[in-house]
């Protein structure tokens, strides 16, 4: 028990000079980087701290431009990137789905750290709900011949419906799951993913089990003698604004308003609940956060932007079956998150795109700059370059592309500008001599604290000692020398 | 109006209790026998994460391997697949059995052990957190069910592997024994459930009596203490996914006697997670929870299916886990392995 | 460290040994009667076969099979002239689960292709393949690049029927002749399109003439109907429930999944009700373990299935418990010339809807040789198109429904 | 395993029967494991410039005075350990502990270990529920409130492992605090509501403020795993301050630190308490709990043993045997009244 608490040997009641604490003789565990050896990301830093300064309309400006360019993608046709085996419309379409169901699942795993592998089931609830309400075959339509709804406005009109039932079933499922920690809470969500699928398989009469749902609704607009049915429905292939293009801004538009709604809660009393939840439960508990109506929360705005993306997906479609809302799809979706790099929300939507868009690059593609390839068969191979892809990269980048870089103020902005400024006029000795000659606050110490701490702080929490003051009555371990 | 007269036409979730009357120590015969091989692939489950703290995804596939390496030997053996039973008395069988379930603890054994260290060690030299290594995990899975999708069958001619099952090897012709309360029980169903029954007890004794055993409790107890005591964590870490994957290899043989048609790429992956769910249901970490969640899920399945219909298996399977860590987080031995950890 | 490592493995062995050996005393008991299995290793299933027996109309009754007219040879006379670069695209499930089922179809319009290539030198037409996965929405991703490839003349697919209704629109706006090898959900010739044409009977009368056949012909009063969750297995296993009336035993209907490999408690219901006989609605896949399961259970009534298990896949699968076996599919029987090219070109035997591939091919082939050039005309060669192929005479009405719709009863034998 | 603590009534996570602040986090997360790594240049701010009015130490000390309406006048007893009694299995770890704590005074908890600092520490906050007795705080029962509800009805605390959010900045873990005090919900957060809006920028004024408090305003902008250890315990004490506490418990706040540290955050306590808290210290340096608490409580097995100033608690016998053990000749003479 080789815990050490500062006064080793009881001081005499006349109290002796306290021995310094003797660092714990714990194991450095294992693959910490001493501060010293990390790399110094000079311009990184300058580049981060810029962007962090930069007012959150001054970001969007920046964003502007790229969105755009983003969104005329499938026109330009840009040669190599246009996909040759499938259409890029629709590929693109595709990849603004899976955007948006990263940029849910990224609140519940990134930010909350609750790892929900069944992410699919809020997906597939989404993209039911539109069905069953819009499908003819179903028996609750409630579209023109039979119900109410007008057919144009049908899917617009059922998708507040289909985020509202999502959200309940995230509040279903969360609330008597949400008890349970790290790997129980993934098993009891894969659980949920596959109930999901087999209870869209099974109630036949609802569902249309196997045989699914057809010509579900979708928005009825630009409808012109060639197109009867609006530039939304599948049957617009002809030109180049096919229903894919049409079906991605509407993604578009979908994604930005969730980047919005999700940065207002990261900068509010959530985003940090969240956080601190992800970094330490108990601890957040004790500071006042209540922990358990904040992961429901996690659990329901996750869910309520995975019905939104299964309603555009059965819109896009206007066909759902059960057979791909299996566990595959929720592992990809996790994938898409960790890839990007957890907690960031721009980080994951590129995950997004590579989950979507790589095996669409290979496909049907006989020549890559004059390299004749095989395109099927390499997108054939299409998992295990996927299985490889995640585990090189949990060994030597598993922080993600673009690791988590949280503003979690609303009103944080001014320091960091003022944080930029001291930067800048900092002399070459580098900030740490300038901190440590100027004592700038009364009171305060500020000199590098106890010797061989700096850095991370040997916060204690050691591998796996129990400590001084840990509960379970082990106070007889208190001193460990009993 | 529309609901009501969709949901009484015809029940959608049948509900007909007679029927388990009728068959219900036949299904409670079957189900041990699939128990006792998700039985034994839990323990596998719960080893690794005992010691790791690591959903060991991956572990489906070293099952899966272990089917094609008992399939392998069995070729090796010279036996030609075909459709038929084959009757070469029964010491010669009994020697072949034995033949092929050693090749397939070997296949599975080997994987799991390469597994560890090309997967999960670098992951450990560098500290990652438990997320990494699922995903990790779930990569391996992928890897190793695409391998033998598409990878073996290029390296062994087409003999192995590819999209369709293996044509069955079909040692052992079921043959009913005895009848207990007007239940048939056939000599596959005994073969199967006393060779686990035997593999249980030789693992628990292991675990609870050899020094290898105390070694993986310590690690799993207090890795950073048990290291300072002299206990090597790296060999006890590889020899705790070797037994794991022994006995996925035999849990392998046993499955293939009851299904000699399920060696196919994609035949672990199912199985592994409802391996894993009965791990998990007896206590995640506990041996003998792995074990008895293992025969309670099985026979739960099968009830289930009879009571509910066939299409509701995995769903009564998934919502028993649910309820069972709602009521009892820790399952229901608890956890005994390492730490309790909620 | 290591020897010990290697004892306690070795103990474990031999404790293996002695669970083996208390079984095998176990059945040492019952040691005389395994003699009764004969079957050495070679006789195997060498000579189970699926044996076309008898051909059947809608209401099940046997029809004498007249010797239909020679098929037409996709060959034709070898003076085809056709523009550079015509092509026929197939879109199916080439790659996932059922990748099997597409490969058949692509396999079968090779044979027809590469026999209409070799006769006509001035004409050289190539088979583009789009993979759908069997996924409705990789489906909507490929259909816009077929319809777009203006080289493309005729589409052999889409394979499933989900695929299908998911495309369907797009087809037929373009006017791309498509026909199917193996969508058999009848309600997708109900959406009006003029451009799909079904290559094969759909489960609207392929169920009731199995149905009637059983129920009349083969004199079942109680039969089980087990299905999978495919749309095929859905589809199929209402239209037989229907005909069967009430001989079908709702007691011992099951559904399972595809995927699945324990059938445990299916085959419990099955045996523990007095049923004449098993339909199963689904693909071999799961077939073949089912009826093996239902042998080793001891439950030996007669199995019947359709086109989906109609498959050499289940014979070498299920062995010995394929025996007897009855299986339907709209398909005819594939002559041995055809089958020995197919071996030959794909290097495996003809599989389900192989011949439909084949026929559906050697149809566009004949328009392109009669003159055909694009996609109208190739249109309305198909509409007006009234020809012997291999399995059945195609000839379609005007919903895309062949009209002299007859199917065929197998038994593995 | 060593058994669970009966009745952990506190917080309903079943499956957390104790408060495992020896939270054992397995492998600490890896430096290069965590989300943005790289940025280690420490990068400091002059939060003056921001906040101009914070160069004005009294002005800072202002706006961190605890302005909480407290029951009982300075002097009257803010928190009463009523014949508390806290059973683990055999062990009893506190046996009818009775004592309270005044407003306004800084109270030291000493006792040799194992005598149940802890266990009384955890039983205050609310962590775990007596066996038998009751713990009264300004005049309420602490029953089964959970323990955020604890943090709001005024109890504040650090812990002896420092438990930060490591991802976070100094300042973002300082706001953190004071959302125990806010009420804005994910829909105020969304439709950034008035509330919401105020409740930013006062959690920032207020943070920055506690932050030059305790003097670690230079380092707000980073992250508090980048921290020097001085600089980490003093942001746990500021997290703690920004809650807003009646009762601010630290516990062992100078475990690590050398002499001149110790003074300086002797400097700090007082200040604390100057500032309008009531400050609750365990520790077991004698030197540093003479030199700032205004009573002392000794605990000994479980028992109270001395409770007055601190002259006459380190001059009394019964603490000195507690902690030097008896000398032989006094045992040979059996007078001492050893403890069973």
């Amino acid at each position: 028990m080789s815990t050490s608490t500062p006064a080793e040997n009881d001081g005499a009641p006349v109290p002796g000079p306290a021995a310094p604490a003797r660092p714990r003789p714990e194991l450095p565990p294992a693959g910490q980087t001493p501060v010293g050896q990390r790399p110094h990301g000079g311009a990184g830093d300058r580049l981060r701290l810029w962007w962090d300064a930069l007012a959150r309309p001054a970001q969007w400006a920046f964003g502007a431009p790229f969105v755009l360019f983003i969104a005329l993608l499938p026109i330009l046709n840009i040669p190599v990137l246009t996909t040759v085996g499938t259409n890029f419309g629709a590929v693109m379409a595709q990849f603004g789905m899976y955007a948006l169901i990263a940029i849910g699942l990224n609140v519940v795993v990134g930010q909350a750290g609750l790892l929900d592998l069944g992410y699919v089931g809020f997906y597939a609830i989404g993209a039911y709900t539109l069905a069953i309400l819009t499908s003819p075959d179903s028996p609750w339509n409630v579209t023109q011949p039979e119900g109410w709804l007008s057919d144009d406005w049908a899917w617009l009109a059922v998708l507040p419906v289909a985020v509202a039932i999502t959200a309940m079933s995230g509040l279903v499922l969360g609330s008597p799951t949400l008890r349970l920690r790290g790997d129980y809470l993934a098993i009891v969500t894969l659980g949920f993913g596959e109930i999901v699928r087999l209870l869209a398989d099974n109630l036949d009469e609802i569902t249309g089990g196997g045989q699914g749902l057809k010509s579900v609704a979708y928005p009825r607009l630009g409808v012109t003698e060639e197109l009867p049915n609006g530039v939304f429905s599948a049957g617009n292939v002809g030109s180049t604004l096919n229903s894919g293009v049409w079906w991605f801004w509407l993604s578009l538009v979908f994604i930005i308003i969730s980047l919005l709604l999700v940065g207002n809660l990261e900068r509010s009393r959530v985003g940090r609940a969240w956080v601190a939840i992800r970094e330490d439960e108990d601890a957040a508990e004790i500071m006042g956060v209540p922990t358990f109506k904040f992961k429901l929360w996690a659990f329901v705005i996750g869910a309520s932007i995975g019905g939104v993306s299964g309603a555009i997906y059965a819109g896009q479609v206007q066909f759902v079956i059960p057979t791909n809302f299996n566990i595959i799809n929720s592992v990809l979706f996790l994938c898409a998150v960790v890839l990007g790099g957890q907690g960031n929300k721009l980080g994951v939507i590129l995950g997004a795109f590579i989950i979507v868009y790589l095996p669409n690059f290979f496909l049907g593609r006989t020549s890559l700059f004059g390299i004749p390839i095989d395109g099927n068969a390499i997108a054939n191979y299409k998992y295990l370059f996927f299985g490889v892809a995640l585990m090189v990269l949990m060994i030597f980048r598993p922080q993600g592309l673009i690791p988590v870089r949280q503003k979690l103020l609303t009103y944080g902005r001014e320091l960091y500008v003022a944080a930029r400024r001291t930067l800048a006029k900092m002399p070459d000795g580098g900030p740490q001599a300038a901190y440590a000659t100027s004592a700038p606050a009364s009171g305060t110490v500020g000199t590098v604290g106890t010797p061989g701490s700096s850095g991370p702080a040997p916060t204690g929490h050691g591998p796996d000692g129990p400590d001084e003051n840990g509960a379970t009555g082990n106070d007889t371990t208190d001193g460990g020398n009993r | 109006m529309l609901v009501h007269d969709v949901l009484a036409a015809d029940p959608l979730i049948g509900f007909d209790l007679a029927a388990l009357g009728r068959n219900f120590w036949a299904l409670t015969v079957d189900g041990l026998t699939y128990g006792a091989v998700y039985a034994l692939v839990a323990v596998g489950y719960t080893l690794v994460y005992g010691v790791l703290r690591l959903i060991n995804f991956a572990h489906s596939e070293i099952f899966m391997l272990g089917m094609f390496g008992q399939y392998a030997t069995l070729l090796a053996l010279g036996f030609y697949p075909s459709g038929d039973a084959f009757d070469k008395g029964i010491l010669l069988t009994v020697l072949y059995l034995g033949i092929a379930m050693i090749g397939g603890m070997v296949v599975a054994g080997g994987a799991a052990v390469g597994l560890e260290r090309v997967a999960y060690r670098p992951l450990r030299k560098r500290g990652a957190p438990s997320l990494v290594f699922l995903i990790t995990a779930i990569g391996a899975s992928f890897v190793i069910q695409e391998f033998v999708h598409f990878v073996l069958p290029a390296l062994t001619g087409g003999e192995l592997g590819g999209v369709n099952a293996e044509q069955p090897i079909r040692l052992v012709e079921p043959e009913v024994q005895f009848q207990i309360f007007g239940a048939n029980v056939t000599n596959v169903t005994l073969i199967i459930i006393f060779s686990a029954l035997i593999l249980a007890l030789a693992t628990d004794m292991f675990i609870n009596r050899t020094k290898f055993g105390r070694g993986i409790r310590a690690v799993a107890q207090d890795p950073v203490t048990a290291t300072l005591m002299g206990v090597s964590r790296e060999r006890i870490i590889m020899l705790t996914f070797l037994i794991g994957g022994i006995l996925a290899g035999a849990a392998a043989l046993l499955y293939t006697l009851r299904v000699p048609n399920g060696i196919i790429y994609s035949g672990g992956f199912i199985l592994g997670i409802k391996a894993f769910s009965a791990a998990v249901l007896g206590g995640i970490g506990n041996l003998r929870g792995a074990l008895l969640g293992g025969l309670l899920l099985g026979v739960m399945e099968n009830y289930g299916q009879v009571v509910f219909g066939t299409e509701w298996r995995d769903v009564v399977a998934f919502v028993l886990l649910i309820v069972v860590l709602m009521f009892r987080p820790t399952g229901i031995l608890g956890e005994s392995l390492g730490r309790a950890r909620a | 460290m290591q020897r010990t490592a290697r004892r306690t493995t070795g103990g474990l062995a031999l404790a293996l040994a002695a669970t083996l050996a208390i079984t095998a005393c176990g059945t040492q008991s019952q040691g005389d009667n395994t003699g009764s299995t004969e079957s050495s290793s070679e006789t195997g299933t060498a000579d189970l076969a699926i044996v076309p027996s008898v051909q059947i109309d809608i209401d099940g009754q046997e029809v004498p099979v007249e010797t239909s007219g020679d098929p037409v040879d996709p060959a034709g006379d070898g003076t085809a002239e056709c523009a550079e670069g015509t092509s026929i695209a197939m879109a199916g499930a080439l790659t996932g689960p059922n990748a099997a089922l597409g490969q058949n179809i692509l396999y079968g319009a090779k044979v027809a292709v590469d026999a209409f290539n070799a006769a006509n030198a001035g004409c050289q037409i190539t088979i583009k393949e789009f993979d759908t996965e069997g996924d409705p929405q990789k489906a909507t991703q490929v259909a816009p690049q077929i319809v777009g490839d203006a080289s493309v003349i005729a589409l052999l697919g889409p394979a499933f029927s989900g695929e299908t209704s998911a495309t369907g629109d797009v087809f037929s706006q373009a006017g791309l002749p498509s026909l199917s090898a193996s969508a058999t959900n009848p309600d997708i010739t109900k959406n009006g399109w003029k451009t799909f044409f079904r290559g094969l009977a759909n489960d609207a009368v392929q169920g009731p003439a199995v149905a009637k056949y059983m129920v009349d012909t083969l004199g079942y009063e109680k039969v089980c109907v087990v299905q999978d969750n495919s749309d095929y297995g859905v589809g199929l296993a209402k239209e037989i429930t229907a005909g069967l009336g009430d001989a079908a035993d709702d007691s011992c209907s099951a559904e399972v999944k595809v995927g699945d490999k324990d059938f445990a408690a299916a085959t419990q219901l099955i045996s523990s009700s007095d049923a004449d006989a098993v339909f199963y609605a689904g693909y071999y896949a799961e077939a073949a373990p089912f009826a093996q399961q239902l042998r080793d259970a001891g439950v030996d009534i007669p199995f019947v299935s359709a086109d989906g298990t109609n498959d050499p896949q289940f014979v070498t699968q299920a062995g010995a418990a394929s025996k007897g076996a009855i299986l339907s599919c709209p398909c005819g029987p594939a002559p041995d010339e055809f089958a020995s090219a197919y071996e030959a070109l794909n290097g495996q035997a003809p599989g389900v809807y192989s011949v439909e591939g084949y026929d559906l091919a050697t149809i566009m082939l004949t328009g392109i040789a009669s003159g055909v050039t694009d996609r109208a005309g190739m249109l309305d060669f198909v509409t007006n198109y009234d020809g012997e192929g291999l399995a059945r005479t195609y000839k379609w009405d005007d919903t895309g429904e062949l009209s002299s719709a007859l199917i065929w009863i197998y038994e593995v034998k | 395993m060593s058994n669970e603590p009966g009745g952990m009534g506190a917080g309903g996570d079943v499956g957390d029967a104790h408060l495992s602040l020896s939270a054992d986090a397995g492998e600490p997360m890896a430096e290069k494991y965590l989300p943005g790594a790289g940025l280690d240049e420490p990068v400091l701010v002059d939060v003056t410039e921001v906040r101009p009015e914070l160069a004005d130490a009294a002005l800072v000390d202002e706006i961190v005075a605890a302005d909480r309406e407290v029951l009982a006048e300075v002097g009257e007893p803010l928190l009463k350990m009523e014949d508390v009694s806290v059973v683990f299995g055999g062990l009893t770890a506190l046996d009818s502990v009775t004592f309270d704590i005044r407003r306004g005074e800084i109270l030291g908890l000493i006792g040799p270990n194992g005598a149940g600092k802890t266990t009384a520490f955890n039983a205050m906050t609310g962590v775990y529920r007596p066996t038998r007795g009751q713990v009264r705080f300004d005049g309420q029962v602490l029953g089964k409130a959970k323990r955020n509800q604890i943090t709001r009805l005024g109890i504040a605390r650090t812990f002896q492992n420092i438990r930060l959010f490591n991802e976070m900045t100094a300042l973002e873990n300082v706001v953190v605090g004071t959302d125990a005090r806010h009420r804005t919900s994910v829909p105020g957060a969304l439709l950034r509501t008035r509330r919401h809006r105020q409740e930013e920028r006062d959690a920032i004024d207020r943070s920055m403020a506690i932050l030059e408090f305790v003097g670690v305003g230079a380092r707000a902008t980073e992250k508090a795993r980048n921290l020097s250890y001085g600089e980490q315990r003093r942001l746990e004490i500021a997290r703690a301050l920004a809650t807003e506490p009646k009762l601010l418990c630290l516990d062992e706040p100078a475990a690590g630190f050398n002499p001149a540290e110790k003074e300086a955050l002797m400097d700090l306590i007082r200040h604390i308490r100057d500032d309008g808290y009531t400050v609750l210290l365990i520790e077991h340096d004698m030197r540093l709990v003479r030199g700032v608490t205004d009573r002392i409580v000794v605990l000994e097995f479980g028992k109270v043993i001395a409770d007055g100033s601190p002259e006459d608690v380190t001059s009394d016998p019964k603490v000195i045997a507690a902690y030097l053990g008896v000398p032989d000749e006094e045992l040979a003479e059996g007078d001492a009244d050893a403890p069973a």
